[in-house]
């Protein structure tokens, strides 16, 4: 056995263990801080994985939105005990792990017996890459090759965002989310957010451009623009904003929207639907992401911000 | 040259090792919330900035250096202001307790 | 070289884990709390550490984003427990 | 065995013990928790097949690689319109234990907003 397999064996037990703390430990605030240091553990293992695509979202998900939703949610349900039923019987818990044991079981039977060798698309994926210019495959299938995919995450996203606002009670409908953040002006937090936006945004851009041809994207770029949001929200530097205002919206469908119209002209124009002409590719799909990412900063945040809760009068 | 840069990654990342178990003992051994926050925020922070250290000979390019160095200014200004804010919300909560 | 990082990656792997065991303990939050601080050290030393010995330039991106994320959770429960739920008009705490 | 044996073998006690949390844990934070856990798993053994397709210069199969990444992004809205929905339920029943006109176990649509 190698080193790297022991390190590795290693990896996975640390991860596992806080996978186990955060299902079996009884207070509900302990398992979530378990579940967050899970996430960014993960991040570690895509790394050893070598999919650095997937890693970035990880971090950026698992580490900073991720915690900050589950961790909010945590300290806000301290008392929810009320809200649970009754835990199950000790007959129905019986046959829960007979369940989980048969199914993880089965999986780690599969993993065993994976086919050899193992079948892949990495080929087709580099031959292919001459038709839009960008040197990363994953940016390639996420923007080019399963641009459908893509889209309809981005409409996804959207439906998610509209679910939210719909729990908005009447007197707060079309209002601002979540509560006016105080923080002393001169105290740490406010000093943190002065300081640390500028950097962020300098590195989700980066994120974001170093997308074409390393690791990275829009998705990631915009997570950590969003958190950026967030943070001088939280420090009670600025407001969320009108959910019911016109640009609010128009940041919300801008991306989706551009890239069902640069659709459909590939459809009246071009081959097909979503097909982008070889000249135009690598312009069109960085003016795609360009708006996605601003659209997802948006919507990430305003997901986080959960559903509006002060009205329109201030 | 080569040799030189090896020897500066050696040291340097087995100095940080030795600060993470430093701050590790801490957390095991130190009584109270503050003390352990002391331990994690300070000797973590010193172990990542030599493994940051030691790392820098090893660097592809400059801006991959230059990238090392911001990640660990950025651990220390969490560090610094995020124990402050874990102590004060500790200290609330005995008073509140 | 990549032996000897490869060791101080288990090495520091080992001193991360003994370290999230004592924190997730307790007996506060603020001490659960601080795991997302010490991943914000050790896990980007480790991953810096993995990504040099395993040659896999991306890795100092996602330490940038994990150094860069890491502390908004501590910031998220920070907010929570300062503002002591008044501000969203939910119940307050029982322990207060 | 391989590093890329134990992630699997990893990925798949992560899907058993999600699966475990999400059927007997009877808090819904707890329940919405669990439920991530199971799709971590399940994104991990994504990337276990992936890796075994590592070809062409490339050390992971781009494509399971780009379906994880729009799942991961899948995942987090659909967890977030959860906690939402369960602040909002929390919220409402918490004002209706206050007010003691029904017990908290009691619907919530009868508050109304």
């Amino acid at each position: 056995m190698s080193i790297e397999t022991v390190i590795e064996i290693v990896l996975a037990a640390v991860v596992l263990t806080l996978g186990v703390w955060t299902i079996v430990v009884p207070e509900t605030f302990s398992a979530t801080v378990g579940f967050v240091a899970y996430g960014l553990l993960v991040a570690l293992i895509w790394v050893r994985l070598d999919a650095a695509d997937v890693a970035l979202t990880e971090a950026a998900i698992g580490g900073g939105l991720g915690g900050v939703l589950l961790l909010g949610a945590a300290a806000r349900l301290r008392d929810a005990d009320m809200m649970a039923d009754a835990r199950p019987g000790k007959l129905l818990r019986a046959g829960a792990a007979a369940l989980s044991v048969l199914t993880a079981a089965v999986l780690a039977g599969v993993v065993l017996l994976l086919p050899d060798p193992a079948p892949t698309l990495a080929p087709a994926a580099v031959a292919n890459a001459w038709a839009t210019g960008l040197s990363n495959p994953v940016t390639n299938v996420l923007m080019a090759f399963r641009a459908m995919d893509t889209m309809l995450e981005k409409v996804v996203l959207l439906l998610a965002i509209i679910g939210v606002w719909s729990l908005a009670p009447d007197s707060a409908w079309g209002g601002r989310p979540g509560p006016r953040h105080q923080a002393d002006p001169r105290g740490v937090l406010a000093f943190l957010a002065r300081l640390l936006p500028p950097v962020g945004i300098v590195i989700g851009i980066y994120i974001l451009w170093t997308g074409s041809d390393h690791p990275g994207g829009a998705f990631q770029g915009g997570a950590i623009l969003a958190s950026m949001w967030l943070l001088a929200i939280m420090a009670g530097l600025a407001d969320t904003p009108l959910v019911s205002h016109r640009s609010v919206r128009f940041i919300l469908v801008a991306g989706p929207g551009l890239f069902l119209l640069v659709g459909l002209a590939g459809l009246l124009f071009g081959a097909a639907f979503l097909s982008y002409p070889p000249a135009l590719a690598k312009p069109l799909i960085l003016g795609i992401e360009i708006a996605m990412t601003l659209t997802i900063a948006a919507t990430l945040g305003l997901l986080l911000a959960g559903a509006p809760e002060r009205s329109t009068e201030p | 040259m080569s040799l030189a840069r090896d020897v500066m990654t050696i040291a340097a990342v087995s100095a940080g090792a030795f600060f993470f178990l430093a701050g590790t003992v801490g957390l095991l051994r130190f009584p109270d919330t503050l003390t352990r926050l002391h331990a994690l925020t300070k000797a973590d922070n010193l172990g990542l900035g030599l493994v940051v250290l030691g790392l820098l000979p090893q660097a592809a390019s400059l801006r991959d250096g230059l990238k090392l160095v911001g990640i660990w200014l950025l651990g220390l200004l969490a560090g610094a202001t995020v124990s402050q804010l874990i102590a004060r919300a500790a200290r609330h909560g005995q008073l509140n307790r | 070289m990549t032996e000897f990082l490869t060791v101080a990656v288990g090495f520091i792997l080992a001193m991360l884990a003994l370290g999230l065991l004592s924190i997730l303990r307790g007996p506060g939050d603020a001490d659960r709390v601080m795991a997302t601080q010490l991943i914000g050290t050790g896990g980007i030393a480790t991953l810096l550490l993995l990504g040099t010995a395993a040659s896999i330039p991306a890795a100092i991106d996602v330490a940038l984003t994990l150094a860069l994320l890491a502390t908004f959770t501590s910031i998220a429960f920070v907010k929570k427990g300062l503002s002591r739920f008044a501000a969203d008009g939910t119940a307050s705490t029982e322990d207060e | 065995m391989s590093g890329v044996t134990v992630f699997g073998l990893c990925a798949a006690a992560a899907v058993g013990l999600g699966l475990y949390g999400l059927i007997t844990n009877p808090q819904p934070l707890r329940k919405i928790i669990a439920f991530n856990l199971l799709g971590s798993g399940v994104f991990l053994l994504f990337g276990v097949v992936g890796r075994r397709g590592a070809a062409a210069g490339m050390g992971n199969d781009p494509v399971p690689q780009a379906l994880v990444i729009t799942g991961v992004v899948v995942a987090f809205s659909a967890t977030a319109l959860a906690i939402a929905l369960l602040l909002r339920l929390f919220q409402t029943s918490a004002s209706v234990a206050r007010s003691g006109r029904a017990s908290p176990g009691d619907d919530p649509d009868q508050v109304g907003g």
